[in-house]
Order: structure tokens, then C-alpha cells, then sequence
């Protein structure tokens, strides 16, 4: 890729990295290791989710069935552990299949029937949620020694910061993804059908195929991001992560791809996901704002990144205009 | 003496949380202690990153109203490492004692059989047929004080819920789902209705007069919170019972945190609010007076 | 004309007829309509009661949608709209001038959003985003996190009252659509809006000013929006900053889709969204009189909808034209669609 | 030339569309290393026939055979991979990619399983070489002109095509030298043995380079001549199914009228430099120059698409200021745009929609054009220009890509200009068409219209204009006028500057 298309990336990363020295000379504890590791930590299945929603988002399409899926995998599982003695591993890999065959689906509802992304998912987030209720109203502890263990795994580096493993887990997803999506076929074909999926049909990328696969994939890593989350919380709850969907979609466009698909990096989603870790943590940190003012204040960051993005990307393209106007005369 | 404490608060979906964020601020400006807030939105994740926060910020003592029971552990155990004491507010959770200081709670439960206790003294003998309004689905809320309620009804054969559905704590769908209770069991089959908060025991209670019937008469309403336009409604003869629940658990708190830092006494792990049951019989003028201003 | 409509309308009329027969047959009532205490009384009132906020959004969305766009403040807006009006009232203002305010302020919602999106060039789901987010922030600091009661007896006749026996929200919503509907149709907007929604450049370049078209149709939205907020305010006699419209955006959306209007913007029919929205208040209707556990409340109403966009999806659709075409003159083209050419598609 | 068996064999090919019959019981039979043309009017069935081949629509019967197995390809993939390269009318290629992905989406170069990129754009730039073109295969396809975009479909549907190749107008963007590269090309895949086919509305490329041809008529194939043996005329009559009237001469211009349009150093910064223009009612001034030139610039900043930043405008002696198209329409200018797909039709509208919309949009939105008002604008000129339609209310993107632009031209009619700027009016047009409009446009002349033409087609600007400018670089480079008027002295104007 050009260095033009990688320019809303790195607009993103020197967003995040401004912002994030901005905020640690207000509150000096900001540098700190456990701010990092929590930023990696409690984003985490975030971060999964935001891997999903970019492919469906480059692919000009959208999931709104996310968050549904995680509270879901969350109920399951934790019905699961308590009704059988199957092992934790066996479950991840059955609640799996569940997800990705559920976001398969709704590819192929949205591919053979030609409906919106958006409606499919939407009723998939009903039926999603619907069916966690039916799993268990209440909240289900999940207790199991091998939870335990993988609970148990951190590292924990000076300054009193802990690296868990959902984090190196997100890390490894974020090295995946940009691997599928930029050295792969299928990756090139997600783009494909972005820029315009009747031009990519006419030249040969299978649709049908890559579509249900794109869902297929955030429908699994939804289900991985569930997994993370009974890690993160020991619980199975039916009403967890409601609306997550929508941080992830703010986290992609934060990154710099658009909605409109076809443009965008998966590294630019990471680096929305800890913008988006930053305001909070800034939020926290200040400790003033009313519940109203909390809600107005991240509508505000997401505006002003929005403006300074589309603002950097005026000012570039307008440069890169010129520049090729010159080229053209000399 | 200058202490800082960080509250997680769930949000401000209710009238009744605001209160109590209204009334926690009020108190810690009372005592001369720093409050660093934090909304949650409603996510647990949320939460967890707020109390990661304080933790990171070193603050000298963690107040959390918990969104759900479950998935505490791992983030209390950093603020135990940190030395940092976390006290429940207003829900219990499921986690080791140790990792938090104490709970000021109410008992959810109770507060249920409170309203159930009343409604089967209420109706005595008479065959009653209730409808029952209940909270966001899977909230705690909701399932404990069905169960309370459930529990404090079973005895009285002549008490039966023929109808219940979700009214999402509030007004709106309160009036929504009333309407079309009136309508799918008849008016005059409903002999009173439990809501599990009191928006929508208001909600419904607007539904019940556009059908042209009396609120408090035809229709018994208990309700639990206790906020002030119950009261007005109790004063009003449009409903007859609400369970208080206080929100004022940070007071209690932060007497808990104050004895701490003087010291070093421990409280015992469970402080419970008192569940008080108000009827039309008290002064519901005066009350609704005493708590419009609270922010409900 | 009338005809044509009558025909582009015809699925969503037979689905409306099926949900009202399944409501009759978990409640035989459900028909019934009585003359109570100065009112009409019974189930369909209230599925048409109950669907005025929806149908009220719809109708802007349905505008939005046509010009290739989304709104997904309207919930928030609807809250803040309420909490003005609210805030008004109790501050001593007469009604009038309290729906006023209330209307100035969706208005305003709708200016913002259709800046970001027309000057901006923000893409819309984002633009509204930000205010769906900021909004609802913005009415709970008008009322300050409480529900905001009122008492003011013009106030809630919008929204709880009657005109002529008939639930006042009813007149609204079928007023305001009739009134969209009409300077829609009778004047060249229409096709105009259609055009800017299927190729903008070549909108702009045949001397459509889509700009100002853009931003006139997310502050019709805004506006429609401000309006089911004062009533859903109006109904429960106070503006609950937090709930008011939760989540409504998703059934605005829901019912024009279900009206078979494309997300892709172009064609729109504002009647079809109508009656989208008041599909989606029958399944409610349903779930309310079935009496099923709560638990199973989505579950149910995933399972309805799917149905329903499945039956709609162009794909279904065709064959079942071919069904039928088939024991009729014989149309000679193979079930599989042809897919779109290259030509067909506009831009991306 | 003893004929081998066909690669390519179709027979009773059918489509049938809602209201049109597109392809009825068509043959083609194609053989190793020949180019076949396939000509025929607009809405012929051309691209109908093509899409049916490749799979890209589902055809209503007939069997298709390649090297003598009987194929059936349900989609563009399928073909590909049977050896059928095809390049479909208007640029298909996908912009948010870079031209090196482009080349190779669904065969990159792999390297352990995965995707070299490396490889992929050492070998783009190579293929690209081939085509004369030298850019950096790593940057956006959107970033080049539509000339370069249609190379590189070229190039992609070369390199996919193991046994026939399918061209569809390739050349409509393409300038001559382009062109000419492209014949190269093609000659040498046809010493490969590959059988090509070649759809164009230039007879004289049809002569250049092909050898046989198939005339399809109305969804019929009226006969399939060796070119050798045949005559343009003869092909032409063919095609229209009556003879085409002498060509029209370089008609007689009578004098131009009042002074209508003055533009004094008109220019935008980074789009086109400034320039002087006049333009007087019933006069003609055509646009030269190669690719790039700056025509196109020229016309959209005259119209206001762009506005320029520079210079002063004058109409009919008063000022005048045009900072967007609704300002240039209410002073009575049009513009029909060079790109039809992207800037011209709303495809989901109906044609008489799209004919009425620049009126409409003229008129305000509160003054609607009643529907029998619509019906006889849009009557009128699909007669006048000899739109060929199913109906008036089918989505104008249904339409044949020759008719499509027959009604923008249409839309533009329908508001009365006093200024007409055209760019490209006859890119995709058949030789009939050609003709009339042509016609058309001396015709408006005559009537006092003043117009701007832009044409890569020189013959056909030397026809019609009153006064050729002449572009370079996006820079005007010369003027010519009256007499001075021949296709060599453009040339040589374009030319001059080269050397200079
Ligand atoms: N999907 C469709 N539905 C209905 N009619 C169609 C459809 N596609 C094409 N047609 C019609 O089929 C006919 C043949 O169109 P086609 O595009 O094959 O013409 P063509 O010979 O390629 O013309 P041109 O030279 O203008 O490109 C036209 O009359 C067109 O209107
Ligand atoms: N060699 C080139 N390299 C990169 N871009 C080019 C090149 N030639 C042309 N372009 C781009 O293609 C576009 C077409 O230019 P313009 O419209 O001025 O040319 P034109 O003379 O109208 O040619 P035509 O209409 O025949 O394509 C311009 O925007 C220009 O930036
Ligand atoms: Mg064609
Ligand atoms: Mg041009």
C-alpha cells in the first residue's frame, strides 16, 4: 500500500500518542506501568471485537450482532461449566463453532438473500441476546480451577502493572488479522468487495464465499471476545455488553477505515481501541464529571477526533492534488 | 483531611441512582472528603476499568455500586494489593469477604416480602389476582425482589400472579405494559399490582385512569424506592404501599472509612439499610417534601 | 397513482393483516373497541397509539434512509426535545410555547447532524453517532439525571389526551405523515431527494442543491424526532432523560426497512414505513398479550422479524413472483435474478 | 485458411429481459488467433451477448462450447478460470486498490502461503511496461486517469485470458497512441493463438485489426463477414439495416451572432491554467489535445463543477460569477459530462426521470412538472434522438451504454441552454448515432446555440467546430479558426509545443 492510504493510520497513531503524552503531564500516575497494562487488560475483548468488526466494516458491510454475541458465549459458557463437568477447553472450542456458525449464517442470509448487513445483524442482536435470556436471567459465576490457572497467568512489571494473557490474546489477534487481511487472499477479497462488490464479482472474487466468511469471522472472534470477557469477569451475564457493538464500530472508525469499506488497517482499529481506552481512563483520572457530563464529554472527543482526522486528510489530499498537478506540467 | 475516594457508580438510569449520587457528593463534600466519580454507562467492563483507575491513581478508598453480582475477583484483588479499601454499595456481590471491607446494602429479598407481607395483610381473605411489573430482565434487582415477593405470597392461597411481564423500570413501559394487562385480563380482574420500582408503578398508574378506573381503590399498588412521586401518588389515594429504599448508603460508608482511618477499626461485612414500608397513612406530604430535592 | 401505491405497499398491508391475526389468536379481544370515559378503548387503539413515537421517526427516517443516510440520534433527541419541553413547563412557560422550544431544539439537532453530514462530509452513521452519544447527556443535564414531572394539562393532552375520543398521539402521527407525505409527492422533492440518494455527484452536477437537500432531511428527522419526544414525554407526564427513546433509532430503522425501503438510499415510500412501524408495534402487542415469560420476549420478536425480512428480501420476492408467474403467462426468465451489471451500480 | 475448430463456440444464445428481448438464438463462433469484431448498434445486445459468455448474467438458452467441450459458466469466476479474459464496457476495476492488486486480485504471487507483494508489484510494472505504461503500480488506482485505468483492465484481462479474450469498447477513453499500443498488443496475442473479441463503434479500428466480424441487429445476428471481403459501407448498412446517408461536410458556418460568454485568465490552481475564451451564439468551439490536457478541466471549470480561483467571466457583457453547476444552470449553461456512469445518470431512476431532473432541479423543488408534461419532454426526445427503451419508466441503468448517453444529452436539451458544453458527446455512440449527433450539433449551432465540445475524435471536431482551442498540459497552446481548421494542423499545434 501507498503511503497516501496509510496516512489516516498514522494521523490515529500520532493522535494517540499526542493525546496520550497530553494527558500524563496532567496526571503524572498516567505513565505509569498499570495504566498501560490496564489499557491492554481491560480492552481486551474490545479489542477482539474491534478485529471482527473491521474485516465486516472494510467489506463495506456491518455487525451489530457483537455485543449480543459476547453476553451470549458469556451465559453459555457459564451454564455449561455448571451443568457438566466438560473441560473449560472443550467448551471454548464448542461455543466457538457456535459463533462462527452464527455469524456464518448471517453472511449467508445477507449474501443469498440480499438483505442489508445492518437489518441481518440487527435481528441477530435480538436473537442473540434473546437466547442468552433463555440460557439464564441471572447472573452465572463460573468457578473451575482451570480458570484459575489461566486467571493466574500475568506478568507483573514494576510499577505494579499486570499483563494478562487476554491481552497478549488481543496482541496475537491484532498480528493475525493483519496478516489474513494484508497477505492473504481472502484478506485482498475483504478489500475487494469494500471498493465495490459487483466490480469484485465481475472480476472473480468468490462473493459468496468471502462474505459469509467475513461474517464468519466476527461471529468468532465475538465468541473469543466472550471468552475473554468470562476471563475477565469469572461470570456468564446476560445483560453484559450491551451496546459494545457501537464502541467497536466508533473504535474502527476512530482507526481511520471507513464505513463505506474498501479502506482502512486493522492497526488503526488498535490504535482507536486505546484512544477510546484514553478517554476513559482520562475520565476516571479527572474524577469531576456528572454522569450527563460523562456522556457529552465522550461525544465530544469522538467529534473532535472525527474533525481532526477529516481535517488531516483535506489538508493531505490537497497537498497530494497539487503535487500530481505539478507532476502533470513538469 | 484531605482523603480521596473513588465511586463507581452504575449510572444514572433511574431517578433513584441519582439520588444517590446526589446524596454520596453531598456527603463526602460534608465530611471533607475528595470524591473522584465515575459513571459507568451501565457496563461492568466499565466498572472494572474505573476501579483499575483509582487503583493506578492511589486513592484511599474505593466505594462500588456493583452492576452485577458476578466477576469481581480479579480486579478487587488489585485493589487489596494495593491496600486500598473497597467498600459495596447498595448490592451485595459474589466474591471472597475478604476482598472487600464491608457491603451497605439492602436486603432485595426482603424488600420484596416486605410488599408481599403487605398486600397479604392488605386483601386478607379476598381472592386477589395480581399483576406484577418487573425490572430490566436479569437485573438483580429484578430477580430478587420477584423472588421476595413470590416468597412472602406463597402462604396466602387466595394471592395469585396471573400476569407478569417486563416494564424495564420505567415510567414509559410501565404504562405500556399496564395498559395491555387492563386490557388482556380486564380491569376488574386485577385486584392489585406489584411493581418492582416505583417509576413504574407512576407509569402505571396513569394507565389504570385512562381505562377509568381508581388507582389505590380498584387496583392496589405496592411498589418498592420509594421515590417522591410515589409519595405524591399515596397522598393522592392513587397508590397504597412502597418499600424505601434508601440512597443514602454512602453515609453509612463513609463512617465505616472515617472509624478505618482513625483507628484502624473494621466493621462487620454487612450493614444493612433499613427496608421501611411507607402506607397512606403517613405523612406523605411531608416526605414527598423532604426528598424532591435529593435529585430522584 | 393511487393504485401503484396500493401495490408497493401490498406486502407490508398482508404482513400487518397476518401479525393482527396472531394477536387475535393468543387474544380473541384484541378486535374489540369500546367508548369508555370519553375514549376509544381497546387493543388497536393502542397498537396505534403505541406505534406513534415509531411512525413519527420513521417518517424522517424514512427521508434519511432515501438519501443514503442514517440517523441514529433520533433517540437522543427525542430526550432531549422532551426534557425541553419539560423544563419549560415546570419553569412556567404555557404549552404552546414549550412544544415550541421543544421543536427549535430537535431542529437544532437536525441542523448539527445535517452540517456534519452535508458541509462535513462526515459519513452519517458516525455524524449521528456523535450526537446519539452526546445527546442523551445533554437532556439529563436539563434535568439534571431525575424524571422531570409536570403537570401541565395542555402538556399532556398530546400525549395522553384525546381529540375527538381518539388518542391525540394518533392525530399526530397521521398528521405529520400526512403532511410530509403530501409536500413530498405534490412537489418535486421526492424525486429529487431519490436522485441525491442514488448518485450525489450526478445530482449536483444536473443542478441539485444537495446540500441543502442533505441537511433538510435530517432536520425533518430531527424534528419528527423532537415530537415523539414531547409526546412520550407528555404520556408519562415527565421527561425521563435516561430512557426516553432508548434504543428507538433501532426500531425507527427497523420499520422502514420493514416498509421495504433499501439502506442504499433512492426509492422511498413513507406509507410502506408507516406501516412498518406499525408492524413492529404489533409484534410488541403480540408478545404483551401472549403472556410468555419475559425471558422469551426477544427471542420471539428476533424470530418474527427475521421471518418477515426474510419473506421481504428481494431474493424471496422474486421467487415468488415467478410462482406465480408461472401458472400465469409464461415469463421467460430463469429463477436465478440476473445479477446487477456493471452499469447498474452506482457509486461506493 | 483452412479453419481449425472454434475455441469458442455459442449457438442459440437467448436473453430475455422484462419487456425486451436482448440476444435471440445468437451464434459465434471464435477461432484461434483471430480478432472477431462484434458490431452493431447501441442496444444491439453487444455487451448482453458478452455478459451471457462470462457467465456475468444467466442466459434463457443456447449452448456455449470451448474447445469443443460444452461449458457452462455461472459466473466471472468461472469463466476466468476456464481461460475467458473479458474487459466489460466502462471501467471495471476496483479503485481502492493499487493497480498491482488490481492486476493480481485472485492470483497474487505467493510466497510460503502467503501473499508477496514484493513479487506482485515487480511483475505489475513489468505487464505495465508492455502497455507503454510507466507508473508506480504501488499507488491507488484512483489516482490515475480513466485511460490508464482502462489499460491496466486491459492488461488484468490479457494476463487472465488462457484461450479467448473479450474486449468491450476498450477503446472509447483510449487516444490514438494508446491505441495503437493496444493493436500491438492484440497482434501479438493473436500469434499466440488466442482468439479475441473486439466490440468498438470505430470502423476504422474494426478494419485495422480485425478479421472477421459479427453484426448483431436487434438481438440478432444479421451475418458474420470476413473482413477482407466487405466494404465499411457495406458493414454499416448491416449494422443499421439501411444505408447511412452521405457523411455529413464540413458544413457551411454562417456567421456567429451576438458575443455570449468572455472568460478573461479563467483558471484553477492545480486543475487548469488560466486562459482567455469567447464564445459567441451559434459558434462551435471544440477542445483538442491529448490525454490529460486539461479538456475536461476546461469544461467543468467553465460550468462551475469546479470553481475557479481566478480570472473574471463575463456574460453577455455583465459580470458573472460561477462557483457551482446550479449557478451555471440558471444562466442557462449545461454541461453533459464525460464520465456517464459516475457524473451522469441516477440509475435507479426512470429515463423520463432522468431526462426531466436538470429542468426540475432549474424550476425548484415547489413547481413539480406534472407527469404528462414529463412524459412528452421525455417522448419528444427519445424520439428526436432515437433512444432505444422498453418503456419510459424502466431505471435508466438498464439501458444500452450508447443510449444511456443519448439521454443525458436529452436531460441537457430539456433546459433550453443558451450554452452547451459537451465532453465527449460521442464516446459509446454507434456509427448512426455518430452521424446524428453530429447533426445535432450543427443543427443547434445553426439554431444560435453556443457550444463547447471536447472530442478526442479530431475528424469530428474539424467537422463541427467553428474554432478548434488547442491543450496541452492543461494549458491552452493554440487556437485555430476558419480555414486553419484540418485534423494535421491540430496535430501539428499539439506538436509544435512537444518540441518546443
Ligand atoms: N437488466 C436489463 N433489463 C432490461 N433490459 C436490459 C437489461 N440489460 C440490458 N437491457 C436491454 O438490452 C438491450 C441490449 O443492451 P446491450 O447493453 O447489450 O447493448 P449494446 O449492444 O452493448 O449497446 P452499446 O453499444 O450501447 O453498449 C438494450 O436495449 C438494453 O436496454
Ligand atoms: N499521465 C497521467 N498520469 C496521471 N494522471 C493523469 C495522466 N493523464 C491524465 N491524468 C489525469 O486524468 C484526468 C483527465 O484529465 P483531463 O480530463 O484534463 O483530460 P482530457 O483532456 O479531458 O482527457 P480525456 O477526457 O480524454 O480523458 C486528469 O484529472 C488527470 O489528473
Ligand atoms: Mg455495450
Ligand atoms: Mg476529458
Amino acid at each position: 500500500m501507498s503511503q497516501s492510504t496509510k496516512l489516516p493510520l498514522y494521523i490515529t497513531l500520532a493522535t494517540f500518542v499526542l493525546a496520550f503524552v497530553l494527558c500524563a503531564a496532567q496526571y503524572p500516575a498516567m505513565a505509569s506501568t498499570r495504566v498501560v497494562a490496564n489499557l491492554l487488560t481491560d480492552n481486551a475483548f474490545l479489542g477482539i471485537t474491534a478485529v471482527g468488526m473491521t474485516f465486516v466494516i472494510l467489506s463495506g458491510g456491518i455487525d451489530l450482532s457483537v455485543g449480543s454475541v459476547i453476553a451470549f458465549t458469556g451465559v453459555f459458557l457459564a451454564v455449561i461449566l455448571r451443568e457438566t463437568s466438560i473441560h473449560p477447553l472443550v467448551a471454548f472450542a464448542l461455543v466457538l463453532l457456535i459463533t462462527t456458525g452464527f455469524g456464518a449464517a448471517m453472511g449467508g442470509i445477507i449474501h443469498y438473500l440480499e438483505m442489508p448487513p445492518f437489518i441481518v445483524t440487527l435481528a441477530g442482536m435480538f436473537l442473540m441476546r434473546g437466547l442468552a435470556y433463555v440460557l439464564s436471567t441471572e447472573s452465572v459465576p463460573i468457578t473451575h480451577e482451570f480458570y484459575d490457572w489461566l486467571q493466574s497467568l500475568y506478568w507483573k512489571a514494576p510499577g505494579g502493572g499486570r499483563f494478562r494473557l487476554t491481552g497478549a490474546l488481543m496482541l496475537l489477534t491484532y498480528v493475525a488479522a493483519m496478516i489474513v487481511l494484508h497477505r492473504t487472499r481472502f484478506g485482498q477479497n475483504v478489500y475487494a468487495i469494500g471498493g465495490s462488490a459487483q466490480t469484485a464479482q465481475l472480476m472473480g472474487v468468490p462473493r459468496a464465499r468471502t462474505t459469509i466468511g467475513i461474517y464468519a469471522v466476527s461471529g468468532g472472534l465475538a465468541g473469543l471476545a466472550g471468552i475473554v470477557y468470562t476471563l475477565y469477569t469469572s461470570a456468564g451475564y446476560s445483560l453484559a455488553t450491551v451496546g459494545v457493538e457501537l464502541d467497536a464500530i466508533a473504535a474502527v472508525v476512530i482507526g481511520g477505515t471507513l464505513l463505506t469499506g474498501g479502506s482502512g488497517f486493522v492497526a488503526g482499529t488498535f490504535f482507536g481501541i486505546l484512544i477510546m481506552g484514553l478517554i476513559q481512563t482520562y475520565i476516571v483520572f479527572d474524577g469531576t464529571l456528572s454522569s450527563w457530563w460523562t456522556k457529552i464529554v465522550i461525544g465530544g472527543l469522538l467529534f473532535a477526533f472525527i474533525m481532526l482526522q477529516k481535517g488531516l486528510g483535506w489538508a493531505t489530499t490537497a497537498r497530494i492534488r497539487l503535487l500530481t498537478a505539478s507532476d502533470a506540467r513538469s | 483531611e484531605g482523603e480521596t475516594v473513588g465511586f463507581s457508580q452504575i449510572g444514572s438510569e433511574s431517578g433513584w441512582r441519582a439520588a444517590e449520587t446526589t446524596v454520596t457528593k453531598q456527603q463526602a463534600e460534608e465530611r471533607g472528603i475528595t470524591l473522584k466519580f465515575a459513571d459507568a454507562q451501565q457496563k461492568q467492563e466499565n466498572q472494572i476499568k474505573a476501579i483499575r483507575g483509582f487503583v493506578a491513581q492511589g486513592v484511599d478508598a474505593i466505594l462500588l455500586a456493583p452492576v452485577v453480582a458476578t466477576g469481581w475477583e480479579e480486579v478487587l484483588e488489585e485493589a487489596k494489593d494495593a491496600d486500598i479499601p473497597v467498600i459495596l454499595l447498595d448490592r451485595n456481590i459474589d466474591a471472597p469477604e475478604d476482598l472487600y471491607m464491608t457491603a451497605v446494602t439492602s436486603d432485595q429479598v426482603h424488600e420484596g416480602m416486605v410488599a408481599g407481607n403487605w398486600l397479604v395483610e392488605a386483601v386478607g381473605d379476598a381472592e386477589c389476582p395480581v399483576v406484577e411489573l418487573q425490572g430490566t430482565t436479569g437485573s438483580s434487582p429484578a430477580i430478587s425482589r420477584k423472588k421476595g415477593f413470590e416468597e412472602a405470597i406463597a402462604a396466602a392461597d387466595n394471592i395469585s400472579i396471573t400476569r407478569s411481564q417486563t416494564g424495564d423500570f420505567t415510567r414509559a413501559q410501565g404504562k405500556v405494559v399496564m395498559e395491555s394487562f387492563l386490557k388482556s385480563e380486564g380491569g376488574e380482574n386485577i385486584c392489585a399490582l406489584y411493581a418492582h420500582n416505583d417509576d413504574m408503578a407512576v407509569g402505571a398508574i396513569q394507565a389504570i385512569k385512562e381505562a377509568g378506573l381508581k388507582p389505590g381503590e380498584d387496583i392496589k399498588i405496592v411498589s418498592i424506592d420509594s421515590v417522591p412521586d410515589i409519595h405524591l401518588a399515596m397522598k393522592a389515594g392513587e397508590a397504597n404501599a412502597t418499600v424505601e429504599l434508601t440512597p443514602n448508603m454512602a453515609g453509612p460508608a463513609f463512617d465505616v472509612l472515617e472509624a478505618y482511618w482513625a483507628d484502624g477499626t473494621m466493621p462487620p461485612k454487612w450493614i444493612q439499610t433499613e427496608s421501611k414500608l411507607y402506607t397512606s397513612d403517613d405523612d406523605n406530604a411531608a416526605i414527598y417534601e423532604s426528598k424532591k430535592d435529593l435529585g430522584y | 397513482m393511487m393504485k401503484s401505491t396500493l401495490k408497493r405497499v401490498m406486502p407490508q398491508i398482508i404482513i400487518l393483516a397476518l401479525v393482527l391475526a396472531a394477536n387475535v389468536l393468543v387474544f380473541p379481544g384484541f378486535f374489540n373497541i369500546e367508548f369508555q370515559h370519553g375514549r376509544l378503548f381497546g387493543n388497536l387503539i393502542d397498537v396505534l397509539n403505541r406505534g406513534a413515537p415509531t411512525a413519527l421517526l420513521a417518517t424522517g427516517m424514512t427521508l434519511v434512509i432515501a438519501t443514503r443516510g442514517i440517523d441514529l440520534s433520533v433517540g437522543a433527541v427525542m430526550a432531549i426535545a422532551g426534557a425541553v419541553a419539560a423544563s419549560a413547563v415546570v419553569g412556567g412557560a404555557h404549552w404552546t410555547l414549550a412544544v415550541l422550544m421543544a421543536l427549535a431544539a430537535g431542529a437544532a439537532c437536525g441542523l448539527w447532524n445535517g452540517l456534519l453530514v452535508a458541509i462535513f462530509r462526515i459519513q452519517p452513521i458516525v455524524a449521528t453517532l456523535v450526537l446519539m452519544v452526546a445527546g442523551r447527556g445533554i437532556a439529563q443535564l436539563l434535568t439534571e439525571g431525575a424524571i422531570l414531572t409536570f403537570n401541565d394539562p395542555g402538556l399532556i393532552r398530546l400525549g395522553a389526551g384525546t381529540i375527538a375520543a381518539v388518542p391525540t398521539p394518533i392525530w399526530i402521527w397521521i398528521a405529520v405523515a400526512c403532511a410530509v407525505g403530501l409536500v413530498i409527492r405534490r412537489s418535486a422533492l421526492g424525486l429529487l431527494i431519490e436522485a441525491v440518494g442514488i448518485n450525489q455527484t450526478s445530482s449536483r452536477l444536473a443542478g441539485i442543491n444537495a446540500r441543502v437537500l442533505l441537511i433538510a432531511v435530517y432536520l425533518v428527522s430531527g424534528l419528527c424526532a423532537a415530537l415523539a419526544g414531547v409526546i412520550v414525554a407528555a404520556d408519562i407526564k415527565g421527561a425521563d432523560a435516561n430512557n426516553a427513546g432508548l434504543w428507538m433509532e433501532l426500531d425507527a430503522i427497523l420499520a422502514v426497512v420493514i416498509g421495504g425501503n433499501s439502506l442504499l438510499g433512492g426509492r422511498f415510500s413513507i406509507t410502506a414505513s408507516l406501516l412498518g412501524a406499525l408492524i413492529i408495534q404489533g409484534v410488541n402487542s403480540l408478545i404483551l398479550l401472549s403472556g410468555m415469560p419475559v425471558e422469551f420476549n426477544l427471542v420471539i420478536k428476533a424470530l418474527i422479524i427475521i421471518a418477515i425480512l426474510v419473506i421481504q428480501s428481494p431474493r424471496v420476492r422474486h421467487s415468488l413472483y415467478l410462482l406465480r408467474a408461472s401458472t400465469g403467462p409464461v415469463l421467460r426468465e430463469r429463477p436465478k435474478p440476473a445479477p446487477r451489471t456493471p452499469q447498474e451500480e452506482g457509486q461506493s | 485458411m483452412a479453419m481449425p475448430e472454434p475455441v469458442l463456440h455459442a449457438r442459440g444464445i437467448s436473453k430475455f429481459f422484462p419487456g425486451a428481448i436482448a440476444l435471440d438464438d445468437v451464434e459465434l463462433a471464435l477461432y484461434p488467433g483471430e480478432v472477431h469484431a462484434l458490431l452493431g448498434e447501441n442496444g444491439a445486445g453487444k455487451s448482453t451477448l458478452i455478459k451471457c459468455l462470462t457467465g456475468a448474467y444467466t442466459r434463457d438458452g443456447g449452448t456455449i462450447a470451448l474447445s469443443g467441450v460444452e461449458i457452462d459458466p455461472r459466473d466471472p469466476l468461472d469463466s476466468q478460470a476456464l481461460g475467458i479474459g473479458t474487459v466489460y464496457q466502462e471501467v471495471n476495476l476496483l479503485p481502492n486498490l493499487t493497480v498491482a492488486e488490481n492486476l493480481f486480485l485472485g492470483r497474487q504471487p505467493m510466497r510460503w502461503g502467503m501473499v508477496d507483494h514484493r513479487r506482485m508489484k515487480r511483475e505489475a510494472r513489468e505487464v505495465l511496461r508492455d502497455y507503454g505504461l510507466d507508473i508506480d503500480p504501488g499507488r491507488l488506482l484512483d489516482s490515475y486517469s480513466i485511460a490508464i485505468q482502462q489499460i491496466v483492465a486491459i492488461a488484468r484481462a490479457v494476463e487472465l485470458s488462457g484461450k479467448v479474450l473479450i474486449l468491450d469498447e476498450p477503446t472509447a477513453s483510449l487516444d490514438h497512441d494508446e491505441v495503437k499500443l493496444l493493436f500491438s498488443v492484440i497482434e501479438r496475442l493473436k500469434g499466440r493463438g488466442l482468439a479475441i473479441v473486439f466490440i468498438t463503434h470505430f470502423l476504422d479500428q474494426v478494419f485495422a485489426i480485425s478479421d472477421r466480424a459479427t453484426i448483431l441487429r436487434n438481438g440478432r445476428v444479421v451475418g458474420t463477414r470476413r473482413l477482407a471481403d466487405v466494404s465499411q459501407t457495406e458493414i454499416v448498412t448491416l449494422m443499421l439495416g439501411r444505408q447511412l446517408e452521405a457523411a455529413t461536410h464540413h458544413r457551411a458556418h454562417s456567421e456567429p451572432g451576438e458575443l455570449l460568454l468572455s472568460l478573461k485568465g479563467f483558471g484553477k490552481g492545480g486543475s487548469i491554467e488560466p486562459f482567455d475564451m469567447e464564445i459567441r451564439e451559434g459558434e462551435v468551439v471544440g477542445l483538442a489535445g491529448l490525454l490529460g490536457s486539461g479538456r475536461s478541466e476546461t469544461a467543468n471549470v467553465v460550468f462551475g463543477v469546479v470553481a475557479a480561483d481566478q480570472g473574471t467571466a463575463e456574460l453577455r457583457g455583465r459580470g458573472l460569477r460561477i462557483t457551482n453547476p446550479r449557478e451555471a444552470i440558471r444562466n442557462r449553461f449545461a454541461l453533459c459530462p464525460e464520465d456517464r456512469k459516475t457524473d451522469g445518470i441516477v440509475g435507479d431512476l426512470s429515463v423520463r426521470e432522468n431526462i426531466i431532473l436538470s429542468l426540475q432541479a432549474r424550476q425548484g423543488w415547489h413547481r413539480p412538472i406534472p407527469r404528462a408534461k414529463a412524459e412528452e419532454i421525455a417522448q419528444h426526445y427519445v424520439k428526436a434522438l432515437d433512444i432505444r427503451l422498453a418503456s419510459l419508466d424502466m431505471p435508466i441503468r438498464l439501458l444500452s451504454g450508447g443510449n444511456q448517453q443519448k439521454a443525458l444529452l436529452a436531460r441537457w436539451l430539456a433546459t433550453e441552454p443558451e450554452l452547451l458544453i459537451l465532453d465527449e458527446p460521442t464516446r459509446g455512440i454507434d456509427v448512426g448515432a455518430h452521424a446524428e449527433i453530429i447533426a445535432l450539433i450543427e443543427d443547434l449551432r445553426e439554431k444560435g446555440m453556443a457550444l463547447i465540445v471536447a472530442s478526442s475524435e479530431m475528424e469530428e471536431l474539424v467537422a463541427y467546430s467553428s474554432r478548434i482551442v488547442v491543450l496541452r498540459d492543461r494549458r491552452q497552446v493554440g487556437e485555430l479558426s476558419g480555414a486553419e481548421i484540418s485534423t494535421k494542423a491540430i496535430v501539428e499545434a499539439i506538436a509544435a509545443e512537444d518540441a518546443a
